[in-house]
């Protein structure tokens, strides 16, 4: 399938290899996007690519810099790479209480 | 959490709080409880409210709240049995959003755990709520231009 | 005091605190409730307490006790609803000695005017406790060398 | 009976008048005394000279220092004047809660 090690030199200007993953939606992207899973194929690198990635196709009303994000039910960095096989969540403003 | 007088649960049901506070005060060596409750208001943004809505990511949700919990405990060790307990789905003005209890021997402690948890509570879990109006407009809590925030 | 939702009292019955805090829930804008429960400790000084016997100076503690309740409320005017409940007479570990719990629109008025009032009421009620441990031994809190708190 | 303005120069010097009080007490001072109220007469001018006077009688156990002091149901100052008629009461240090 594809190279863990993909972040090495020799892919660092190749197109990265395309990953399966699943993306859970909640709240306000829940509605925007009309579901709450979808499972997709990603090149993206880094979640905060395949969040621009999946907001320009879908029209989401929230800039990335509003969100918190998690993958495999942990929080992560907009510069973790994309795992193949994980659970996305793009996290919107939290209003608990 | 495999102690039990703590307690982090995201709740589908209605909560009781007077159950809640019987876990708190079973333990006679804790004189001093502090507990607060987050109701849903009938009031936001000077309009009627007509229900909340509340959305868990839960498995993030009850993670960060055991590791809320954690924290609290950790500030303030001399807390002997700590409960949040927040709800999910649909609730009605004077409804329990959450319920935040803590127990310790005196009662600084029990104030300053019982605010650390409520505050980090409403900052990091991620839980969201719909508010809809007597009006029928709706909106997503902190999620668009008009901040509302019917509850507490 | 006129405002029903301003209570003070010294209570020789049982405190019932689960009746207290359906006053406090009762106006559903006010989405922030803060409650203070102060127990009977079953032990002091790493001693077992038997007992505690409260004695108040009723007339003075009731006409300070509506000024702490007064001052609170001026001090947090987010709060709508305050009631404290002081017991007197003989009370055992695990018994409520005070209730004191707070109604806002929001959290941080609930917190702030609550600990304001339990903290008027510990240094300026004129209320003793007596507190007798189970070797017999009993002195009056604060009024000998050895200073025992054995509630919160 | 007496001049209310017993403290004007006229009496400054002069034994004050005699007082009918009564003194009420409580907890720690209520056990000491061996009693919950009592009438008494006074020619103490201040609040302060009468707790001394009463301390030194009955061995209270507590300086007046770390006691509070009413007159009529409302906190007074240790240097007021004892009231002809007024009910006293000694406060010990409070623990309530």
């Amino acid at each position: 399938m594809w190279d863990n090690n993909y972040f090495s030199g020799n892919y660092m200007s190749a197109q990265a290899p395309t990953k399966q993953i699943k993306v859970r939606y909640f709240a306000i992207l829940r509605e925007e996007r009309g579901l709450d899973l979808e499972e997709i194929s990603t090149n993206c690198e880094t979640l905060e690519q395949l969040y621009k990635e999946l907001s320009n196709r879908y029209r989401f009303s929230l800039e990335a810099s509003r969100l918190a994000v998690s993958q495999n039910d942990n929080f992560a960095a907009w510069t973790d790479p994309v795992k193949h096989g994980s659970t996305i969540v793009f996290i919107p403003p939290v209003a608990g209480g | 959490m495999s102690d039990l007088d703590f307690q982090f649960e995201i709740c589908q049901n209605k909560i009781n709080p007077e159950c809640l506070a019987e876990k708190l005060r079973s333990d006679k060596s804790l004189g001093g409880i502090v507990v607060f409750e987050g109701r849903v208001r009938n009031q936001s943004e000077g309009k009627k409210v007509l229900k909340l809505e509340y959305e868990a990511y839960k498995a993030l949700a009850i993670q960060e709240g055991v590791k809320i919990l954690d924290e609290a405990r950790a500030k303030h060790p001399e807390i002997k049995s700590l409960i949040c307990v927040h709800a999910e789905g649909e609730l009605e003005p004077g409804e329990l959003a959450v319920f935040v209890g803590a127990a310790s021997a005196h009662r600084d402690e029990a104030f300053l755990g019982c605010r650390y948890v409520i505050e980090a509570v409403k900052h990091r879990l991620p839980i969201w709520k719909k508010e809809t109006f007597e009006t029928g407009e709706a909106h997503w809590v902190n999620c668009s231009e008009h901040h509302g925030a019917a509850c507490n």
